[in-house]
């Protein structure tokens, strides 16, 4: 074993400090409470070469793996700024098409993904289907033209109107006529202003800059080449970027963590009550502490499924022991955080409420802990199915 | 012992189920929204008779007690519309008044507040003394007129300090270093709100609801005897006596809200299907919502008994205490399970799932901490040695 | 409402503090390691008129209610000394005899087991059945001479050799071949020492006076007249008593919670460390206060379950919901106290880690709090059946 | 990074598997039961070089690290049979005389240590000081000979202090007084079991384990400069470089039963049926295990980073602070997750689940409690100031 960071990824983790000599997070905060993306910002991390960090190089990016992508969500969020797009974009879109686009799909999107001038989303959820993905009913037919069309609902699609393009998870087979649930989904690229596309935004309580959209489909007119990988096959694309996302959100909510409870070490030296600063007071110490060690434990569970997908091992059960165990512990940090504050903290001020809702959602989205639970107990621990 | 409440008690617990059939949730939330207080439902409330439920008949008030006033609040939050303000009108400033006011304040006051015509806000919180009471709102006498006082300084997180036309103050008239006790030389006063002197900035809260925070400044604002409630200098013992009924009060507030949390989720979860069950029928989702149910039950049950001590004049604060901690925490799980039902729905404006956690959270930090809470139940109900 | 006790009730949850005059503590921990039935002392409350609380007058018995049963036991748990047997014989047993019992069962044991001359204890758990009450297989059948013959197999009896007679939960209708579930149900009265009844005790890592038994019945006779209540009307009599059963639970609960934090606090005020008693540490005094806050809330629901019982209405969601309550807040108290001893807890001189297994079985037994959590789930709240 | 472990690493941390079909859980129970040490079993490690896995080759060990010894005790955990006494010998003692033993007793002390033909106990807690680490047990110079001291004073909590052979003695050498630092003055001795003055008397404790506990009692224990671990009055130092390996593999054994518990509930709720499915499948039983499974494996990682680093030989106190803090919360929320599976059965001394609480438990409070494990991680890591 060995817990080293190379020089590299050290650089990586900490790039979240530099990006603050330029941006202030108030500038972030200011974007989430506009709801807007932080597009100067995401700019420049697409420069410095951080957006396309999972690309391979000939396809302009930097041609590293699911640790460093790791290590750089974290790194930003220790310094409260979580990058969304980053999830739904550079992990999870950049990342398949890299690894299963053809050369033209490579050319068209990675390039120009990597320096920021397009945008990726990722479309998977539905209304009815829930956390049930083999539900899903956004259905892919051919065309006459040797094309497809498109039609269906998606809900929840994180930053769909700020997109150039979407990775739609679409059925080309209905899933009560496919011979195995898994068979028969189709991943298509779809360009976010193609005719008989509709969004409205969802309007939610969660101060960030990313917006979330339903979005509606109505003979949306799908090339051929538009297809990610095979028709039909699309379940194992989709599976493989899973767990990354796991991971990344489980990153996220690490550093969120250690952001909040860096506020709270701050104050709870700083603010004195009946004579002593009040850090001094077990009552408030000890959760910032248990807390603590959540957060690293949860981030040493990231980097292990992290490693073990770079190295092309199964790791689909720590992924999940990652983002559960991440998000349950931003929750507590948040919350213990937010404590010290007294009612200080639930102003926008001083900004540590509003930090909880995004982790609290992160228990329930995009996968909630229960299916989470469910995952881990049997394919990680043979127990029989529950639901 | 005898669990029952009176039918009165009984038609006022359910005033909540009738006044939400004018003003619903979705009034509410929109006042929310706008940071704007809910008038016409609070107008209704005091037309009905339901804000002068602690004020003397004489008064113009019903002459009932706190476990009415906790029964209303508790009603009105099972129906997701909690009347804030009560909070620090009807149960903290009315309440004071009647009990501790002159005959000619409690006839300039009390029938006006009963009718909802004027209202109250209390300023007790200031921001460098936090949960620690030294007090820095000072009462010094006018130099000009020996007769009267000038009232400086500064309070904070004062809820409905700008649209409350008066407001009780908790002053230090005597300096720290010159009383025996430090809780000797605290005077109330009351003020209208529009006084000189007197002036109110807004907090930017994250919570939406429809009372606004404010800080409030005081300087050289003009007091007489007339606006002095009690005696000079005895301030803390009626201060002291209107923190029970608080905390009995918000416990209502979240009791009820924690059931109006569940009487959403149960009903969605019982239509929602995901893997052909209906989603309530999953123990993972179902057993944290039966937790919570049992949660709210028995906080409701302390927070019941406390009022009834209350009632009878006899010591409650160990039962306030506890209600107020239980109550929250009860209230916090309750909306949190809720709020795993819904998915990532509950995080919508539309469903307003997760929109009912802030208020809930914040009684976990206000108006005292759990953390000074579990220090009060540790010292006084069991014995043990002062932590802090 | 009125939260008052009355000077009798007072007198009654008093009566553990009287009882220490003539028992120490030690009297009943010595029973409990030594596995042996606190006869002596048992036998003192039942001449003082405490077994037969809930027996009519008319019948030897004190003529009250489950309030006064329940503050009974919870004024012993208070002292640290909880007595079982007042679970299944006199709550269980007597009180149904005297409700059900023809007006030979009632002379035959009521009198003798108020004063404590013959002890009953209740047979119901099956080791296939477990929590599903309704496969209970334990059968009776008639036989040519007017009687019954019982065979079947029940497990986790409580104070079944140390009893006289047993009240025994059987089917004469098998689970399969009832109209209903809940049919077929027939409760009869056993001597504990008819031929065809073979006891063995089983081992458990519970500190307690009271044994457990696993119980054979082969062809063992019954006669019509050892019939509580009628054939096949079993159920309602059980139903009855399974709500007395939580409520008196919940109250042993709550005492023992309460014994526990008293030890504490006395060891927290007395133990310096770091120059200070350590119950002025947070991190030690929170969890009790959290603990003692769940005590008492558990009691009162506790209280007002027996009120509403005895005024004849509905308890059943009362009733679970102290169960549930108490036996949380008793595994918490004990622990938090737990945590003040240091690693003198653990010694059986101080004896308060001693107090944790029981505390702990009653979050699994005679019904496991999840099945308390369907029933409030289904019957509190109107949410579907999850098992 | 790379989280793989060596081939010599698993065959290590595997032993408990072959080791097991010699000695089963059913050997380790009834020697618990019996509260005797389970020689067999330890012979069986020594005779296999386990025993003196962190010992230099050269005295007869296998010149291994922290970590092989942690996923040593860990594999063996993982099978129930958790051997305790490699906690206070071969981890404190073996290796303290290692590295700062003198070349003669190393030699006479080592090679018998690691074939298994002595053990060693380790005694520092004392009945007054509990968490405080003021020290009462002192060693002074002899009256009547200048070149030796004698040994008085008591410990207690002494695991395995009767069976063992030898005995490391933290005593204190230079009275409080007359030190600077409360830390200076401290001097560690080894000391034979059965030298004159030394009196020892079991602890009743509610646990079963094989390994008992003992109060020890010195009176005029004649001690040499032949029996003193590196120098007068530097003890300290020393004794605290052992205590993050007590922690490491105090941690591993948590980690360990935990996954016995877990595999054995996993096992039982596939096989009973009740309402016609197997109560795996019902998620108020199965969510808990997956959660307790997924804090075990979060706790074991940070115990194998705190290995690694203590290896390195780089500061590793926050970390094993926070493993041995996480393992034996996820020791005794797997073990409660598991003994709710069993319903009643999970009490009886046959199935023997609750049976693995007590020991767990006993985790959460010592060798040192939890609170002053959060101690240390919010000042030494978070910066928080003192709390006690």
């Amino acid at each position: 074993m060995d817990f080293t960071l190379s020089h590299e990824q050290q650089m990586i983790y900490e790039y979240g400090e530099n990006l603050l000599k330029d941006f202030s997070r108030d500038y972030w905060v200011d974007c989430a409470e506009r709801r807007e993306f932080p597009t100067d910002m995401y700019k420049k991390v697409a420069r410095d070469g951080f957006v396309g960090i999972m690309v391979p190089e000939e396809d302009g990016g930097a041609g590293l793996g699911m640790m460093e992508m790791v290590l750089l969500q974290e790194g930003l969020s220790n310094m409260g700024i979580p990058l969304q797009s980053l999830v739904v974009g550079a992990t999870m879109s950049l990342g398949p098409i890299g690894k299963h686009g053809t050369v033209e799909q490579k050319q068209k999107y990675l390039p120009a993904g990597c320096v920021g001038d397009i945008r990726f989303c990722f479309a998977i959820t539905e209304p009815d289907a829930g956390t049930n993905t083999m539900r899903t009913s956004t259905m892919l037919t051919a065309s006459s033209g040797g094309g497809y069309k498109l039609n269906g609902r998606k809900t929840f699609i994180t930053d769909a109107e700020g997109s150039d393009y979407m990775l739609v998870v679409a059925r080309n087979i209905a899933h009560n006529e496919a011979p195995r649930k898994t068979d028969g989904f189709t991943i298509v690229i779809v360009n976010t202003r193609s005719p008989g596309i509709e969004m409205h935004p969802i309007e939610v309580s969660i101060p960030l800059p990313e917006k979330q959209y339903q979005i509606f489909f109505d003979d949306v007119e799908v090339a051929a080449t538009d297809v990610l990988g095979e028709v039909g096959r699309g379940f194992d694309i989709l599976f493989e970027s899973l767990n990354p996302e796991r991971m990344i959100l489980a990153a996220m909510c690490c550093g969120m963590g250690r952001y909040a409870m860096g506020r709270a070490v701050e104050y709870a030296n700083d603010r004195v009550v009946f004579d002593r600063p009040i850090g001094a007071y077990q009552a408030l110490q000890h959760p910032l502490a248990k807390a603590k060690t959540e957060v690293e434990l949860a981030s040493l569970m990231t980097r292990k499924a992290a490693w073990l997908f770079d190295n092309g091992q199964r790791c689909g059960e720590e992924a999940n022991m990652a983002k559960l165990a991440a998000s349950c512990a931003a929750v507590n940090a948040i919350d213990a955080s937010l404590q010290c504050f007294g009612g200080n903290g639930f102003t926008r001020e001083y900004g540590i409420f509003d930090l909880y809702p995004f982790a609290r959602l992160l228990k329930t989205a995009p996968l909630n802990n229960e299916m989470v639970l469910n995952y881990i107990a049997e394919r990680g621990m043979g127990l029989p199915r529950s639901y | 012992m005898d669990f029952a409440i009176s039918d009165e008690q009984r038609m006022i617990y359910e005033y909540g189920k009738s006044l939400v059939k004018k003003f619903d949730r979705k009034y509410w939330v929109e006042k929310a929204r706008q940071h704007a207080f809910p008038t016409e439902m609070y107008q209704q409330a005091a037309d009905d008779g339901f804000v002068g439920l602690m004020v003397a008949e004489k008064y113009g008030g019903a002459g009932l007690g706190m476990m009415e006033m906790a029964l209303l609040q508790e009603g009105l939050s099972n129906e997701g519309i909690p009347l804030l303000s009560l909070i620090v009108g009807a149960t903290m400033s009315m309440s004071l008044i009647s009990d501790h006011g002159t005959e000619e304040q409690k006839q300039q006051y009390l029938p006006g507040a009963c009718k909802g015509e004027n209202r109250f806000c209390f300023a007790v919180t200031e921001a460098d003394a936090g949960t620690n009471t030294v007090n820095i709102t000072s009462l010094t006498r006018s130099v000009k007129n020996k007769q009267r006082y000038v009232l400086n300084g500064r309070k904070t997180f004062i809820t409905d300090a700008e649209c409350a036309e008066y407001m009780l103050v908790v002053t230090r008239s005597t300096a720290l270093k010159d009383v025996q006790r430090k809780t000797d030389g605290f005077t109330i006063v009351l003020i209208d709100t529009r006084a000189k002197g007197i002036e109110v900035h807004p907090i930017n809260i994250s919570i939406e609801v429809p009372e606004d925070k404010y800080t409030v400044f005081f300087d050289d604002v003009d007091i007489g005897p007339e606006n002095i409630i009690g005696e000079l200098n005895k301030g803390f013992e009626i201060l002291f006596e209107s923190l029970n009924p608080e905390r009995i009060i918000i416990s209502a507030v979240c009791t009820g809200l924690g059931r109006y949390a569940l009487g959403r989720a149960v009903e969605y979860a019982n239509e929602r299907v995901v893997f052909d069950r209906p989603i309530g029928a999953y123990q993972a989702l179902q057993h944290p919502l039966a937790k919570a149910k049992t949660d709210i039950e028995l906080a409701s049950l302390m927070m019941r008994k406390a009022a009834w001590l209350f009632d009878r004049g006899e010591a409650c604060g160990t039962e306030s205490n506890m209600a107020k901690y239980a109550s929250s925490e009860a209230g916090i799980y309750a909306v949190d399970s809720a709020l795993q039902c819904f998915g990532g729905n509950g995080f919508t404006k539309e469903y307003g799932i997760f929109d009912l956690y802030p208020i809930v959270r914040l009684f976990r930090t206000a108006p005292l901490n759990s953390e000074m809470v579990l220090n009060y139940i540790a010292e006084r109900e069991m014995g043990l040695p002062r932590s802090y």
